[in-house]
């Protein structure tokens, strides 16, 4: 197997990652970034709304990055590290002019200054933004600036595994169009592989979002934080779950149930629609599930009063999808939606230097729990997260290479064979019905209502799929863009991940952001105000905790 | 350029990029403590001014109720841009200097 | 029926055998072609490329001279004028930025625009307002016999946003006219290709390239002859035919010809009588039509 | 809820060892359904080797650009029973021009190399890179540079275009709108240089619209390369693509400014020269067309608004 050896070896072509090689790079350090998709097909270009940032001199006059962490930790319940939070808030202005002098179009006011706009959970308007692909405006400025540095990209290659000892050692990857093996040995490894959308039914996640991180983090012994945190995005397009953005609702989409009622005015009486998601996402689920939905269990997100030009300007992206995939003119009839799968809080566990428990591992991005988000990310602040943590990793792991590091002489070897049984075995199970029976408990199970008895069950089924899972088979025996391989090796990911969700869901006994239990349904500060811990070590989860850094904030009780 | 209810600063010319040929110029504003901002004038004579507030928490609702002379284009918290006209621009500060006037009032109240 | 006609600079130059053959089988078809007053030239594919603003103004003068004449829709026999016009109110309409400066420049013209016109190319007003059944009663010469080549080419098509008449990929209203005369349509893969007529002026290897491609490949499904919808397709396929034919140095010719011609044959008019060219006359003359 | 329909896809498979071979699959859908999900439920359900590229199911990422019933498009663009023909079938084919790897997978790295071959990237003074000068880009700038902006990569244009196929000097469609998209920047500082690298190559488009046609994200390519072309002018290194080009357009002008239409004939002269077209007139007498060279139409009579329209 061939060998290579970098300085650092970055998992994911996303936002986080290139930013993060486009640190290390830049600081003459060789790097190489791997990723399953060529960079810009990474789910960073779905991200639509917009990027949050106090911008000096541009920012609403009442406004201040104090008011922005106070929104952040608030909006995540109080799970949220407090440091981590007025990190992000007080980088977020260099960030987006960072953006905005490598290329990044942003909507502009008049005067040719960066636009803003309001999105849920903030006190004042922070969103920078591209139209409603913003993400996609983010991720191509990025990838093409890093398309000029010297970065090894290894686009289309496949990670199997991370090796390790007392160290991070390397990833060993598969190259998709032959099934060439690599061995990528580095000094630093930094995860930034993104979400994992599709062990859930309903997701408006990419294909790709397979928790493939997360998978190969938790089988080197690194836990992940807060798995128990799932965020359900309140407008995903019936039935398709395309997302629509939370942009809709920011620029005075309102959503209606059958009675043609704002309902949001019972749920959130001071924010109505832009409240935070999870409680959005909730109020949704009452309304449909008391009988005050559309048939088919959807309700309406009426745009129609703010007129057509400003929709189809504004909202390009969710006027083109509604028509598009629901042939529904937005302008004139309202969009059906109903909540769907859309963001892990949980994550690879990282302090807010990106670095993991295992030295030499680092993370960021939505692969990472850098504990910004806490139990609820509020819109606009996955694109801030990716740009100023993979900055920050990088950053980090620029000092880290800058100290000297033997890298443990390990044989990649083992995940290789470990791998490849799938394709020699000649009978079994096709990862299809497994991932279609995963995809189905995780989203009856551990959705956005939970209890004991639902989450027990999740448990027992997860544990059912993975004996099943043991006699996986592939039945392509191609070396050729062999697809079904590498859908068998995600699925080994996402039954790993999903397992340790249910478990940690099951755990803690409270009520809290986008964690929310029928049986606990209050939040319980004294006992659960702290982090989970959660490790997979051989058949079970183990779960551990960490404590919630404060730094001035006080939990309050959390009403929009 | 004169507003009758405003203190003017002086006048810039802007430019898009260091050293680039201005396609604007600018004039800073205050009228006293109820609301400040700038007119931005481009090179075509196309006019905006930028209203800034720490009185209205948004602007965006308000929006309707605001019988300016000139066309409101853009709305965010405490940030209104309106399209100006410098036939009607006084009229437009004295209408915001009013309007802010009485909801400053009747917040006291 | 009164329509307004706008024959486009080729077709009053060069190919001026298509305004002929146009206004002949129009009169037959009770189709009064009202000529645009004063019109000018559309700059398709020339002022586009120097300048947005004038190239819209510019089309929108003539939309503009067609309302002043009491008519709303406008036929053209050029694909590329037709495209033209339709392009330049697509982003007139749509385009709130170019609006303005195209509004300073008719401004400045004198010339209040009102909206209202559209442009048709001359086949859509065959097809839905002549009508294909009202075309056969006209045929007195049914082409029997006669495998015509359904040429399409881009800009009758294309972009099928803005044209709005067939589908660009799966096109039949030349077959369908093709096959009102009696004649037998041949498709062939390369009948909604470019004919490399633009490259001309910059490229014109390429160009020729273009338009050999699909010669050769109306010939090769078993075309004798071909039809095609556009003044410039026929400045490249019929007028430069023969150079195409030295330039690749190839023992064979495919004659091209306009849609109005082949359906002017069927209406027993001559091949002298609708401006054809040589190689198509001596074609038709061996299949006995003269 | 919603009324269901079953469909045949057929699919052209194909792998370097085993070669083309056309598989059918029926598959239940409703006016909803997605051709991703299509492919999606075929693979998990039916055939899991089939092969093919899928990832935001949204029209953002552009992965998955293939031929669906002879159309280039995005799958997951496409929905099942809009597209599915009277029989109701579907039939999938990789996309075209590029070599297919592996049944729906093109080998697009050709396509790569030719946006990286623009300078994909702003280039931003000194100044703004350290954020010492706050730069400014107008709204109405905005939306020229977003519009061009959205490109997501997919290839469908190139696999498309006629001029791509016939002239490897031409940069293609996309590579073009990216290009515009710096040139039109307020904020980029190496204009000269971008339309060195574009100029000869826009003049190698034939306009055809096809690109403007299946471009997934409207983002109109041609149009970009017709704007790029309106920069001749400043173009300093003649090649001779430009320089024809430019005598016929400053032919073209003229013409249209002095008399508001096109007389070929003197047209033709200008741009190519008495040489070539003597033998052009020899083409044209040879087929019988000559006589209508010199033909002579009207000039525009109200010029004086066609002078103004075109006034600086």
């Amino acid at each position: 197997m061939e060998k290579m050896k970098y300085d650092a070896v970055i998992m994911g072509a996303g936002l986080a990652g290139l930013m993060a090689a486009n640190e290390i790079a830049s600081a003459g350090y060789s790097v190489a970034v791997v990723s399953k998709v060529f960079p810009t097909r990474s789910h960073s270009s779905a991200a639509e709304g917009g990027i949050a940032a106090y911008i000096p001199g541009n920012s609403d006059p009442n406004d201040d990055p104090d008011y922005m962490s106070y929104d952040e930790i608030k909006g995540g319940d109080y799970l949220v590290d407090q440091d981590a939070a007025e990190l992000l808030s007080s980088k977020s202005g260099e960030i987006v002019r960072t953006l905005d002098s490598w290329g990044a179009p942003f909507n502009r006011q008049p005067d040719g200054r960066i636009a803003l706009r309001y999105f849920g959970g903030q006190t004042y308007p922070r969103t920078r933004f591209v139209g409603d692909k913003t993400g996609m405006a983010l991720l191509h400025t990025l990838y093409e600036r890093a398309s000029g540095f010297n970065i090894d990209f290894y686009n289309e290659w496949y990670v199997i595994d991370l090796l390790k000892e007392k160290k991070a050692a390397g990833l060993v990857a598969l190259k998709m169009r032959s099934l060439e093996p690599i061995y990528l040995t580095a000094k630093a490894i930094i995860i930034a592989s993104g979400g994992l959308g599709m062990i859930y039914k309903h997701s408006t996640n990419s294909y790709i979002n397979t928790g493939d991180g997360y998978g190969i983090a938790l089988r080197a012994g690194v836990p992940l934080k807060d798995p128990e945190f799932v965020q359900f995005h309140p407008t995903g397009l019936y039935p398709s779950d395309i997302l629509i953005s939370e942009a809709a609702r920011a620029e005075g989409g309102i959503l209606r149930n059958n009675k043609n009622e704002r309902f949001m005015e019972k749920y959130a009486p001071h924010k109505f629609d832009l409240a935070p998601r999870d409680i959005v996402s909730r109020s949704m689920t009452i309304e449909i599930n008391e009988g005050r939905g559309f048939p088919g269990g959807y309700l309406g997100l009426d745009l129609t009063h703010l007129g057509r030009d400003y929709i189809i300007e504004r909202l390009s992206l969710a006027y083109e999808a509604a028509k598009t995939f629901a042939g529904v003119d937005a302008t004139e009839e309202m969009i059906p939606v109903r909540p769907a799968q859309h963001y892990f809080m949980g994550g690879i566990d990282v302090d807010i230097t990106g670095a993991s428990p295992l030295p030499g591992l680092f993370a960021a991005g939505e692969a990472a729990c850098v504990s910004v988000h806490g139990a609820n990310r509020l819109g606009s602040n996955s694109l801030l997260e990716t740009l100023v943590y993979g900055r920050e990793t990088g950053k980090n792991v620029v000092e880290f290479l800058k100290k000297e590091h033997d890298i443990p002489d390990l044989n990649p070897e083992k995940s290789l064979d470990d791998a490849y049984k799938y394709v020699k075995r000649e009978t079994g199970e096709h990862f299809g019905s497994i991932l279609n029976d995963l995809r189905e408990t995780m989203w009856d199970n551990v959705g956005i209502f939970r209890d004991e008895k639902k989450l027990s069950k999740a448990v027992s089924d997860i544990k059912s799929l993975r004996k099943r899972a043991e006699s996986l088979y592939v039945t392509d025996k191609s070396n050729n863009y062999n697809t079904e391989f590498f859908n068998a090796l995600e699925l080994r990911n996402m039954l790993d991940v999903a397992y340790v969700i249910a478990e940690s869901a099951l755990n803690r006994k409270e009520s809290r952001g986008a964690h929310y239990r029928t049986d606990f349904p209050d939040r319980n500060d004294d006992s659960w105000l702290k982090h989970t811990i959660s490790y997979l070590s051989n058949e079970d989860v183990r779960i551990d905790y960490k404590p919630v850094k404060m730094t001035r904030w006080k939990p309050e009780v959390r009403v929009y | 350029m004169k507003i009758d209810e405003a203190e003017l600063g002086e006048e810039k010319p802007v430019s898009e990029r260091p050293g680039g040929k201005p396609f604007a110029r600018e004039i800073d504003y205050r009228v006293g403590d109820l609301f400040w901002g700038k007119i931005h004038i481009r090179n075509s004579g196309k006019m905006y001014m930028l209203v800034t507030s720490k009185i209205p928490f948004n602007w965006k609702p308000l929006v309707k109720d605001l019988k300016l002379k000139g066309k409101i284009v853009d709305s965010a918290g405490g940030f209104l841009w309106v399209q100006e006209d410098e036939k009607y621009i006084n009229d437009d500060v004295k209408f915001l200097k009013d309007y802010l006037e009485k909801m400053k009032n009747s917040k006291k109240e | 029926m009164k329509v307004a006609y706008y024959p486009g600079c080729a077709s009053h130059g060069i190919a001026k055998d298509i305004d002929i053959a146009t206004q002949l089988i129009a009169k037959d078809l009770d189709l009064e072609l009202m000529e645009v007053d004063d019109w000018n030239c559309c700059g398709g594919g020339f002022m586009d490329d120097r300048s947005e603003e004038i190239h819209t103004a510019l089309n929108l003068r003539n939309l503009n001279n067609v309302k002043k004449m009491g008519l709303e829709k406008m036929a053209t026999p050029c694909s590329v004028c037709l495209n033209s016009h339709r392009i330049a109110l697509d982003k007139y309409n749509n385009d709130t930025v170019l609006r303005e400066k195209v509004d300073e420049r008719l401004e400045r013209a004198n010339i209040d625009y009102e909206g209202g016109v559209s442009a048709e190319h001359f086949i859509w007003v065959l097809i839905r307002d002549v009508g294909i059944d009202n075309i056969k009663k006209h045929v007195k010469r049914p082409l029997k016999g006669i495998k015509v080549g359904t040429y399409y080419g881009c800009q009758l098509l294309r972009p099928y946003r803005v044209m709005g008449f067939e589908s660009p990929f799966s096109p039949h209203s030349v077959m369908d006219l093709v096959a009102a005369t009696g004649a037998e349509p041949v498709a062939f893969q390369m009948a909604t290709a470019c004919c490399g007529f633009p490259l001309m002026g910059s490229n014109p290897d390429a160009g020729l390239k273009l338009a050999n491609n699909v010669l050769s490949s109306a010939k090769n499904n078993g075309a004798e002859i071909l039809v095609h919808p556009c003044s410039l397709c026929h400045l490249q396929l019929d007028v430069t035919q023969l150079k195409i034919k030295d330039h690749f140095n190839q023992d064979w010719t495919l004659p091209a010809i306009y849609i109005s011609q082949l359906i002017g044959l069927s209406f027993g008019y001559t091949p002298d009588e609708l401006g054809l060219g040589k190689l198509a006359k001596k074609y038709l003359a061996e299949r006995g039509i003269s | 809820m919603v009324e269901e329909k079953e469909i045949t896809v057929k699919i052209r498979k194909y792998s370097k060892a085993n070669g083309e071979s056309w598989q059918s699959y029926k598959v239940k859908v409703d006016r909803y359904t997605q051709m991703t999900e299509v492919l999606r439920r075929i693979k998990t359900e039916q055939d899991p080797s089939l092969s093919y590229r899928a990832a935001c199911h949204m029209a953002v990422c552009g992965s998955c650009s293939m031929i669906i019933n002879g159309e280039p498009r995005l799958a997951c663009k496409t929905l099942a029973l809009d597209i599915a023909d009277e029989k109701n079938e579907v039939t999938l084919q990789p996309m075209g021009y590029f070599e297919t790897e592996r049944d729906l997978i093109p080998d697009i790295d050709e396509f790569y190399d030719r946006m990286h071959r623009v300078k994909p990237r702003l280039y931003a003074d000194d100044e703004v890179l350290k954020g010492d000068f706050e730069p400014r880009m107008t709204p109405e700038d905005q939306k020229e540079v977003w519009k061009f902006a959205q490109c997501i990569w997919c290839g469908l244009c190139v696999s498309a275009c006629p001029s791509v196929r016939i002239d490897e000097n031409f940069l293609g469609p996309a590579a073009h709108a990216k290009g515009y998209r710096f040139l039109a920047d307020s904020r980029d500082t190496i204009r000269d240089e971008r339309i060195n690298i574009l100029m000869d190559s826009a003049w190698r488009c034939t306009s055809c619209y096809m690109c403007y046609e299946v471009c997934p994200r409207d983002i109109e390519p041609v149009i970009a390369i017709k704007k790029t072309k309106a920069y001749v002018n400043d173009f300093k290194k003649d090649t001779p693509v430009t320089v024809m080009a430019k005598k016929h357009d400053d032919a073209v002008s003229e013409s249209i400014a002095e008399t508001g239409k096109i007389k070929e004939s003197s047209l033709y002269l200008k741009t190519f020269g008495i040489t070539e077209a003597m033998r052009d007139m020899k083409y044209m007498f040879e087929e019988g067309k000559l006589k209508y060279a010199f033909s002579k139409d009207n000039n525009v009579k109200r010029i004086d608004e066609i002078k103004k329209i075109m006034e600086e």
